[in-house]
């Protein structure tokens, strides 16, 4: 296992250098547009080539640590940062530089190439990955500051007062969680004066009981994940970002505050292993989310809030399927996170279709659309069935896991709730496709210089993933089975 | 029963969409009582302490005498930040009881 | 505990809860933001207070080494068990720093979306600006 | 050997007048002063290194900022 490889940190630094690159070069488009595709291409090309192990940063070997002087609890340690590469976060890392390349596609597309736009995307790429690679607490701490920095400045580069009320809410809170995650990491810093994840879980078996200082440590670091995952408290402000951003970025978004809240939770996990209050509290919350997510997107007038609360509610039932807690959910959660996202990216990105070619996401003015682009509204009716969980798609495939995992862990009523949640999804999703496609009676003009052809060929490209992923289940299922397995939580 | 209900409804929806609207504000009232169904029988099935069941009790018993639920739920879920800080104010203070006190 | 250190950490209590308070029930935007950084500051007092050593030396201004040494003359420096029994832990400091420099960053994006708010609504308050019409 | 202590209670007590305060540039001058006190606590704290960065910080870029951010605010107002 220990492969000291060097393409490791290359998927954190080279988008760092790429987005320096890009910002540079603000006022030149032709080069900006260059240096972004190859980059891309670059960027999907090295997860897929890159074998699994760890980085040990500057070379730093595991050390013994003088426990005499040090009073650690464990034998030996880590003694620099270290980043390391299974086969979850391959997968999450393929889909999230291939949807982050489609974003960069359709923003390229729309004409709207500055520099510093594009270089936003690579940051918020980067600190994605490096919170999903990072073996190191506080350097994961950094990254998820990095992250909310850039979020906001994607979602403020709309220019419009309901997006920097939106962005100001989000750094406001964020300060709030990123002191608590902070102080989370300081108080178990000084309890157990390590910082390495593995490290830390080992010394919290070998030291037993938690004390109530470690005990607040958990709680502080709970209100963090709660905000860097958009759960209960905190569900207003996420769907603020999504509505507000363009459409093409809310897909954006969405997949990185999805990833990060199964990386967080996995960290969660792996450092209080054995802690089962944690796992009850994480499930009180998600499902808090997951309820009123639902019941909040049912009311929904507009195509882009209505897809904000889908994707907070979703991101609910994923923390669900951690909050059971045995290895079965958890790999059903992440399971459902990736098919989760590739179907919320199609509807995310259809809504900027129809807020290109309409002008308008309001549901009451639009109509007929299925005259003008019956591509697209096909497209998101068979993305609408496979985010509801309907068979040939892939949200099938993990929400009946998860269903299966609850009534395996004791708990069948929240297979019921799973149930109620993918009805409600559907009701409300497929009432945005009638009022869009069907609904005779538009009151908006259609743009005809819009002809899309990019976007249908991403959602094209997105719905037979989600269909061969629906069939085929197991090509992923199973790796993220026996990662989950082997962190043993 | 019904007709009652939907006149209730449409008296309550005057100002936004009439017709799906009001269908949809249904299927979201009905969900939301099933939601809050499920989660006291949860609650009440897999608690250990009498505290948290009886909390459950009270709470579904308050609910239930505020039916139609989803107007409120709207009322508290809206963009204002004072009342995001309440909440998180709110939930920064059960997590440490939670955690410190051990429900 | 050293006394000291205690009275740091109790300081650093009071900034983060002033500075929460300020954070969710100031109605001055430019208050907010002044709360946000009380926070940051206060976290950064925990983690100082962790690494202190009452009586210790700063390790980074060790006067026994210079940087000619080789290690054959290591011999009549400093001893090991000397240095790691009386230098502060330096590792909190190196987070503090990065911290500072996290913190300064985000301040200057909030206080530029304050005066972006200002300019639309021509007021300070956040009731105001947040609950007025669209 | 009683200064250190005495900064930490200023420290604390300007934290708590910044916020408190009704005139902003009042406010904002109480912070500096707070800002410079956390340095000199680094600095009783044995962190010289992160003494230096706080002070340059917090005495000169912070209040920099937040009087280019009030002059931006309140100047809009008057005209």
């Amino acid at each position: 296992m220990l492969n000291n490889s060097t393409l490791i940190p290359l998927m954190v630094v080279l988008p760092l250098i790429m987005a320096i690159l890009v910002n540079f070069l603000h006022q030149k488009d032709k080069s900006v547009k260059f240096i972004s595709i190859v980059s891309l291409i670059v960027f999907v090309f090295i997860p897929v080539v890159t074998l699994y192990g760890v980085h040990l940063f500057s070379g730093h070997l595991r050390t013994g640590s003088f426990p005499e002087i040090s009073k650690l609890l464990i034998p030996d340690v880590y003694m620099g940062i270290v980043y390391s590469y299974g086969s979850v976060q391959k997968i999450l890392m393929v889909v999230l530089t291939i949807i982050t390349g489609f974003t960069v596609l359709t923003v390229l597309n729309k004409k709207m190439i500055s520099g510093v736009y594009i270089a936003m995307i690579f940051i918020s790429l980067a600190s994605t990955s490096a919170i999903m690679l990072a073996d190191d607490i506080f350097n994961f701490f950094v990254f998820t500051e990095i992250l909310v920095v850039a979020q906001v400045a994607l979602v403020i580069a709309v220019q419009d007062t309901k997006s920097f009320k939106a962005g100001f809410k989000y750094m406001i809170f964020g300060t709030i969680s990123g002191a608590s995650i902070l102080l989370g990491i300081a108080l178990l810093l000084g309890v157990y004066g390590l910082l390495n994840i593995t490290d830390l879980s080992n010394a919290i078996k070998a030291g037993g009981q938690l004390n109530p200082i470690a005990l607040s440590a958990v709680s502080l670091l709970t209100l963090g994940w709660l905000y860097e995952s958009g759960l209960f408290p905190f569900h207003i402000i996420k769907c603020n970002m999504y509505e507000n951003a363009k459409p093409e970025i809310s897909a954006l978004l969405q997949v990185q505050s999805k990833f990060v809240l199964v990386a967080m939770a996995i960290i969660l996990f792996r450092v209080f292993s054995g802690f089962a209050l944690l796992k009850s509290v994480m499930l009180g919350f998600a499902i808090f989310t997951v309820v009123l997510g639902s019941v909040m997107a049912l009311q929904q007038v507009e195509l882009r809030k209505l897809l904000s609360f889908v994707a907070v509610s979703q991101a609910g039932l994923v923390a669900v399927g951690f909050g059971i807690g045995t290895s079965f959910a958890i790999a059903a959660g992440i399971f459902h996170a990736i098919n989760d996202v590739l179907s919320m990216a199609i509807l995310f990105f259809i809504a900027s279709f129809v807020y290109d070619k309409f002008k308008t996401t309001k549901l009451e003015e639009l109509g007929d659309g299925l005259q003008v682009v019956p591509l697209v509204g096909f497209v998101m009716l068979l993305a609408t069935l496979a985010i509801s969980g309907v068979p040939p798609f892939n949200s099938y495939q993990s929400e009946w896991r998860l269903i299966q995992a609850a009534a395996q862990a004791g708990v069948p009523e929240l297979g019921v709730l799973v149930i109620l949640l993918s009805v409600a999804t559907f009701v409300a999703i497929i009432k945005a496709f009638f009022m869009i496609f069907m609904k005779p009676g538009p009151k908006v003009e259609v743009n005809t210089e819009v002809r899309g052809t990019m976007f249908k060929a991403i959602i094209v490209i997105l719905i037979l993933t989600c269909l061969a992923i629906g069939l085929f289940p197991n090509i992923i299922y199973d790796p993220i089975y026996n990662f989950v397995v082997s962190l043993g939580v | 029963m019904l007709e009652k209900v939907y006149e209730i409804f449409h008296e309550k929806m005057k100002d936004k969409g009439q017709g799906m609207g009001i269908g949809s504000a249904l299927t979201s009232e009905f969900l939301m009582l099933s939601f809050l169904l499920i989660g006291a029988i949860l609650v009440l099935r897999t608690a250990n302490s009498t505290i948290l069941g009886f909390g459950a009790l009270i709470i579904l018993g308050g609910i239930l005498f505020t039916v139609p639920t989803v107007f409120k739920v709207e009322k508290e879920n809206t963009d204002s930040i004072n009342l995001s800080s309440f909440y998180v104010a709110l939930t920064l203070a059960l997590l440490f009881v939670i955690f410190l006190g051990g429900i | 505990m050293e006394p000291f250190q205690v009275a740091s950490f109790m300081t650093a209590g009071v900034l983060i809860v002033t500075g929460l308070w300020a954070l969710l029930m100031m109605d001055n935007i430019l208050k907010k933001i002044i709360g946000a950084n009380l926070i940051g500051d206060g976290a950064n007092l925990v983690l100082i207070s962790i690494g202190y050593r009452p009586g210790g030396f700063i390790p980074e201004v060790m006067h026994h080494f210079h940087a000619t040494a080789t290690p054959s003359n290591y011999s009549h420096l400093l001893q090991f068990e000397e240095f790691a029994s009386n230098a502060s832990y330096s590792l909190p400091f190196a987070l503090v720093l990065t911290n500072i420099v996290i913190g300064a960053s985000t301040l200057s994006v909030m206080l530029a979306l304050a005066v972006v708010l200002y300019k639309k609504y021509h007021t300070l308050s956040v009731q105001k600006m947040f609950e007025g019409d669209e | 050997m009683m200064f250190d202590y005495i900064l930490l209670f200023a420290v604390a007590l300007s934290a708590l007048m910044a916020i408190i305060q009704e005139d902003l540039y009042k406010s904002i001058i109480i912070l500096t002063f707070e800002s410079f006190s956390l340095a000199a606590i680094f600095h009783f704290l044995l962190a010289t290194d992160v003494a230096a960065v706080q002070a340059i910080l917090g005495a000169a870029l912070l209040p920099g900022l937040f009087i280019v951010a009030l002059y931006k605010t309140t100047k809009g107002r008057d005209e």
